[in-house]
């Protein structure tokens, strides 16, 4: 790449220049003195200008890049991205939702409309070489064409809080065939955690588990592999067996300070659907706890 | 250094005209010239401050390092507030909307359902 | 008062009688001082107690990094610990590490004045920056913060739930400290010269903390108010840059980005001042173009200013404004080139020892160099979109603060060590420690550029296996250079003490403040000196005791006898 | 470092002491200049985003209250010139006379912006959870004249108009949020604005102190001559705030 050559170009040269100097003016007598050399008009000039018609190539190069980038083409499949604290929801042109995952067909510009629900993210493709910040309150989009069949990692490259280095995951380049039959493919959904939330919302699980805390159940944020308080005073791992068995019985342990109102879903979900459920809740990981009803044990009963 | 005295017969003229700008501007905010009635208000502005700098505060007498002190100030200000504003007036939002389209927009307004 | 005093010959020396360090005794002599140079040991302390807690964080962050699933520590306390380190190192170390330690010191001394303009405004900014300390302090030990040291919007105005306020009050109030520094330092360049000490007979160390002085006053105010913004937001729930409230915090960008871009110029042209004292002197030769590189110094200052929204280029801010702002920044790359070349080029037909000022002075060309280049990578809109906001970032700024304006800082201390305590140090610990440095140095931030072009994102508590092979490499290096650090401190600390007497100018050197007694008296100089010669010129200083060739053609007869 | 008279001990001569004393304070006004350059930043942008609603915050403030004081001010100014050139030209009963002129108008200045602050209280217009944009059409007292709300109401309803796309509630919220962040900003400029006139006014009081001991002379008056600055550019600060907040986008009554 032209502008590391140049760099390196320069780089090796003052080094060289240095190290040159350093051994053949080396001080021989504890009294000498160097030349009377003042300085040079015309070398000045040289080294101001020469840089700077080198710094401008690299500067017109960068923006016709930087301006490619920043306008997309035209006919693009677009998808949609919202960034939240701390994971990726993403959205299908046929309204497909993924969580932490995108799936794109090889050689089609691709558009991401960026959108954030709390602060500012980012989303950056390494692969890809490109990035862009997810800023709340408005929209940024940014375009990329995928060349090669294949998984690569996508990260938030914009610190946004505690979980700001598990907000990544994985862009999965696929043949343009394999991608419109993962499309059209809704039954075997290829994500269990977007599948989970859909069910979130159609059991109506959301209703009373409240992200906030502040519903008639538990907000589930953080609950999963954490300790959890109930109401016998025992404590229990929430594990993918202690989250099937409250769903499917839910009267057997209850969190303290909860009533047993939770229905039972037994019958109504498959074990692929209760998989689904739990995928979607360890996701809740690495969401914010809230300080008011958590499922979560506090630190010190854990301790217990 | 000698120090300039600047007489009250000058403090008395500024003061009038200083009088005489508030009275012309706010008389030109409740007219309405459209979109003159900022530029109005700020060139009024300006030349007060200018007139309070130049005779009040003696930049007009003072040496030249004062007087470049001043115009760094100035600069750098217009530097903020001009080099900041080329990106508001000249940013294009998603579909051409200009910024800033409303809150949550695609939340509520699901492009596909 | 001056005597000739030859470098290492001559009788045992002996320290002068009465000096600053012991003109008055006792902790209230000390703490309600109007003397610049007591300040600047005052600032010493306290700037060097805020580098250890740095350092103290820096060296937490580097230990969880050795494996990808970070062992250490949690997230939130990683969070806590970089930004922590970031707070701690911008706002009170890197930033009042020259100006308010060396430039203190040496500014009045340089200039032939008694102090500075304003003693009292000088302790008084000492004071605030110790106020800003304990307010940030504060939040350290009551739930830390972590926002990042940018405290990007929502995130620190609604989202954190670390003491944020205090963090950001003590950073508003310590910006005080610093504009009375160069409010001070502007002032005193202005009117506290000595008789003959015209603009173009002051050392470029003084020209660097003239243009420093120039965007701390410029800069400061305004991130004083975006950060008082930003605490009335959080604390009243206010909604400036809050987009839930209508507030655009992007805006809070550009305001945080309008002084913190030049706040790197604060840091780094006070380095290149020294490096600029330090290259002349052991090369016993003229500074290679002396006018420009104190153009350069201005130009950098005002170029500097020109330039913030660079780091805002992924944000979604206009392409228009992202061009012009990248075409800006590389014409900021030009001064510092220029420096660069001037600085090798005194190097030619010098007569050049390698005592330890000069091993710093080498370092932070080499570090600079790869620093400043490396900067162009970042200013270029095509490879930013890349890089940006990865470990390429942290490894090219801290190749300019630590490889440059450390290294700087380390070369000035050793430097000047001998003025401000009467004291040499032990050359060859000394020579060694910066040896341990620069590998250390080097070890530790190169992989880092591997690591941003590999991919990996800043502000990682975890990170992908790949990467691990690199922030191992990175941790040793950190150990090496905790280990160059604890040294100069130590054995500069035995110095001031023990060490062997140093006399007027060991070096021997050019500039004024070499020609009072080490240590200077409280009043500076015996006599207002009278400047009869240019900057670093060795050829027509008989009292130097140098071994001027006979009929060489730079020698005219010599005016005044100081 | 002793003090020789008024002549400090790292200074040479009056003069020098003098020439540095007022470059200090010069640069101290340039820091201040971009102190409120922030704000005045933040200002411009919301209000390029914002316009209307800016205009329906600006239209709620009191138009003669902000040029009397504007008025009070500009005379404020006037009197401190009046001291610089009263110490200059070594009238020392005049000297303190015109200093204390200047502080009574300041405080007047100050009264007057009490009295301003004291109705956006208590028309619920202070940022924060029981800011109503609505509160005063909704819950008006008998002083108020009735064509005064009807215009406030008419333009209230003019600009839910230009929020963006939403339910008429949904606008209201909006224009309420944006609103409130004029005031946020009205607040906070006119309030930083207040503390310097309070420092100022501490200033003020400390020269007549010693003015009235007979210490500034035709040869010495730096510390009158600093003050003078500090004040004049307080002054010139309200000039902007003044045509900012209370000028743009006024309706005619």
């Amino acid at each position: 790449m032209f502008v590391l050559l140049t760099c390196l170009f320069f780089a090796v040269l003052v080094t060289l220049l240095v190290i040159y100097a350093a051994f053949r003016y080396r001080r021989t007598a504890p009294g000498e003195v160097g030349s009377t050399l003042e300085g040079n008009t015309l070398l000045e000039i040289g080294w101001t200008t020469i840089p700077l018609m080198i710094a401008l190539v690299m500067f017109a190069w960068g923006a016709v890049v930087y301006t490619n980038y920043r306008i997309a083409p035209k006919d693009t499949l677009d998808i949609y991205v919202v960034g939240k604290q701390w994971m990726w929801k993403l959205q299908q042109p046929n309204g497909k939702r993924e969580i932490n995952e995108l799936h794109i067909p090889v050689n089609r510009d691709i558009k991401l409309i960026m959108g954030s629900e709390d602060v500012i993210h980012d989303f950056y493709v390494p692969a890809f070489r490109v990035k862009m910040d997810v800023v709340p309150g408005r929209y940024n989009t940014m375009w990329f064409r995928p060349t090669k069949i294949g998984k690569y990692h996508f990260f938030c490259s914009q610190y946004c809080g505690t979980n700001h280095a598990v907000m990544g995951g994985w862009v999965t380049v696929m043949d343009p065939a394999d991608y419109a039959a993962w499309l059209s493919d809704e039954a075997a959904d290829s994500n269990p955690a977007a599948a989970g939330e859909k069910l979130f919302t159609q059991l109506a699980c959301v209703t009373c588990h409240l992200a906030n805390g502040t519903g008639r159940a538990p907000s589930l944020n953080g609950v999963y592999g954490a300790k959890v308080l109930l109401a016998d005073g025992s404590i229990v791992v929430a594990d993918d067996a202690y989250i099937r068995e409250s769903i499917l019985q839910p009267k057997a342990k209850i969190v303290a300070g909860y009533q047993p109102v939770m229905p039972t879903f037994q019958g109504l979900v498959t074990e692929e659907q209760i998989l689904n459920l739990t995928a979607y809740i360890k996701t809740l990981q690495s969401q914010p706890v809230p300080a008011k009803g958590a499922g979560i044990a506090p630190a010190a009963a854990g301790k217990k | 250094m000698s120090e300039h005295v600047v007489s009250p017969k000058i403090y008395v003229v500024i003061l009038l005209a200083l009088l005489l700008g508030t009275y012309l501007t706010v008389s030109a905010a409740l007219r309405d010239f459209g979109p003159w009635n900022i530029v109005i208000a700020l060139t009024i502005a300006t030349t007060k401050a200018l007139l309070v700098v130049l005779f009040f505060m003696h930049a007009k007498y003072s040496p030249k390092r004062t007087q470049l002190v001043v115009m760094c100030a100035v600069f750098w200000l217009a530097l903020l507030l001009f080099m900041t504003m080329s990106d508001y007036v000249s940013r294009v939002d998603y579909r051409g909307v200009r910024y800033p389209v409303s809150q949550n927009f695609f939340l509520t307004h699901s492009p596909h359902s | 008062m001056s005597t000739a005093s030859t470098a290492n010959v001559g009788p045992a020396l002996k320290m002068p009688e009465k000096h600053y360090l012991n003109a008055t005794y006792g902790i209230r002599s000390w703490l309600l001082t109007t003397d610049h140079k007591r300040i600047a040991l005052l600032y010493l302390v306290s700037v060097t107690f805020f580098f250890f807690i740095g350092g103290f964080f820096a060296m937490m962050i580097r230990l969880h990094l050795l494996t990808p699933s970070g062992y250490l520590l949690t997230a939130d306390t990683y969070n806590r610990m970089f930004t922590m380190h970031g707070v701690a190192m911008i706002f009170f170390f890197l930033i009042p590490s020259i100006p308010a330690i060396l430039g203190n010191f040496l500014i009045p001394l340089m200039v032939g004045a008694k102090d500075l303009a304003f003693p009292k405004v000088n302790l008084l900014s000492w004071y605030i920056y110790i106020v800003g300390g304990c307010f940030t302090l504060y939040s350290m030990v009551t739930g830390g913060l972590d926002t990042g040291w940018t405290f990007y919007t929502p995130l620190s105005t609604v989202y954190s739930n670390s003491a944020v306020a205090p963090a950001v009050v003590g950073i508003f109030i310590t910006g005080f400290s610093s504009i009375l520094t160069g409010l001070n330092f502007l002032v005193t360049v202005h009117t506290m010269r000595a008789p003959g000490m015209t603009w173009f007979r002051l050392p470029l160390f003084v020209w660097a903390h003239y243009a420093t002085s120039v965007v701390m006053i410029l800069g400061t105010p305004v991130i004083a108010i975006t950060l008082g913004l930003a605490a009335m937001e959080r604390v009243f729930g206010l909604g400036f840059f809050n987009p839930a409230m209508g507030g655009d915090p992007i805006l809070f960008q550009h305001l945080f980005w309008f002084y913190s871009h030049p706040a790197v110029y604060i840091m780094i042209l006070p380095a290149m001042g020294v490096i600029s004292e330090l290259i002349p002197t052991f090369a016993r030769k003229k500074l290679f173009g002396y006018h420009f590189v104190a153009a350069a110094s201005l130009a950098i200052a005002v170029i500097g200013f020109l330039v913030w929204t660079h780091h805002m280029f992924l944000t979604g801010q206009s392409t228009y404004a992202a061009i012009a702002f990248s075409f800006l920044t590389f014409l900021v790359a030009i001064p510092s080139a220029v420096k660069t070349f001037n600085w090798t080029a005194t190097l030619f037909g010098g007569s050049i020892s390698f005592d330890t000022p000069m091993l710093y002075a080498f370092g932070f060309l080499g570090l600079f160099l790869i620093g400043g280049l490396t900067g162009l990578f970042l200013g270029c809109l095509g490879v930013d979109m890349h890089v940006h906001d990865t470990y390429f970032v942290v490894a090219h700024f801290h190749y300019i603060m630590v490889g440059g304006a450390v290294m700087g800082y380390l070369g000035g201390l050793h430097f000047w060590w001998p003025k401000i305590t009467g004291r040499m140090y032990p050359e060859w610990l000394a020579r060694i420690a910066a040896l341990i440095l620069f590998v250390g140095f080097n070890l530790t931030f190169f992989p880092q550029f591997v690591l941003g072009y590999l991919g990996m994102p800043r502000r990682y508590h975890v990170y992908p296996p790949e990467f691990q092979v690199y922030n191992v490499m990175s941790t040793a290096g950190a150990s090496i250079l905790a280990v160059g650090y604890l040294l100069p401190m130590i054995y500069l600390t035995w110095a001031a003490f023990y060490g062997k007497v140093a006399g007027n100018n060991p070096w021997p050197a050019t500039g004024l403040e070499w020609t009072t007694a080490s240590p200077p008296p409280t009043e500076n100089f015996a006599a207002t000196p009278v400047v009869t010669w240019e900057a670093y010129d060795f050829h027509n200083r008989p009292d130097l005791g140098l071994d001027v060739p006979a009929g060489h053609p730079g020698i005219v007869p010599a005016h005044g006898d100081d | 470092m002793h003090r020789t008279g008024e002549l400090y001990g790292q200074f040479e001569t009056l003069e020098q002491q003098k020439d540095s004393a007022t470059l200090g304070m010069w640069i101290f006004l340039v820091t201040e200049v971009l102190f409120f350059g922030g704000l005045f930043l933040t200002y411009t942008v919301n209000r390029h985003l914002y316009f209307t609603a800016f205009g329906v915050g600006g239209n709620m403030l009191d138009l003669k209250l902000g040029a009397t004081n504007t008025v009070v001010l500009i005379a404020s100014s006037f009197t401190m010139a009046m001291s610089v050139w009263a110490a200059q030209t070594d009238r020392k009963k005049l000297l303190p006379l015109f200093l204390t002129l200047t502080l009574i108008l300041g405080c007047v200045f100050l009264g007057i912006k009490y009295v301003e602050y004291k109705q956006k209280f208590d028309h619920h217009l202070v940022p924060g959870h029981s800011f109503d944009l609505t509160y005063r059409i909704n819950h008006p007292t008998p002083g108020d004249s009735p064509k005064e709300l009807e215009g406030e109401r008419k333009e209230i309803e003019d600009a839910i108009q230009t929020e963006a796309a939403g339910t008429p509630q949904e606008r209201l919220v909006a224009l309420n949020a944006h609103t409130q962040l004029y005031f946020s900003l009205y607040f906070g400029m006119t309030g930083l604005h207040a503390l310097h006139m309070i420092i100022g006014a501490g200033l003020l009081i400390w020269v007549i102190r010693e003015s009235l001991k007979g210490r500034f002379t035709a040869a010495y008056n730096t510390p009158i001559e600093i003050v003078g600055l500090y004040w004049h550019f307080v002054d010139i600060v309200w000039i902007y705030l003044f045509a900012l907040l209370y000028l743009i986008n006024r309706h005619a009554v």
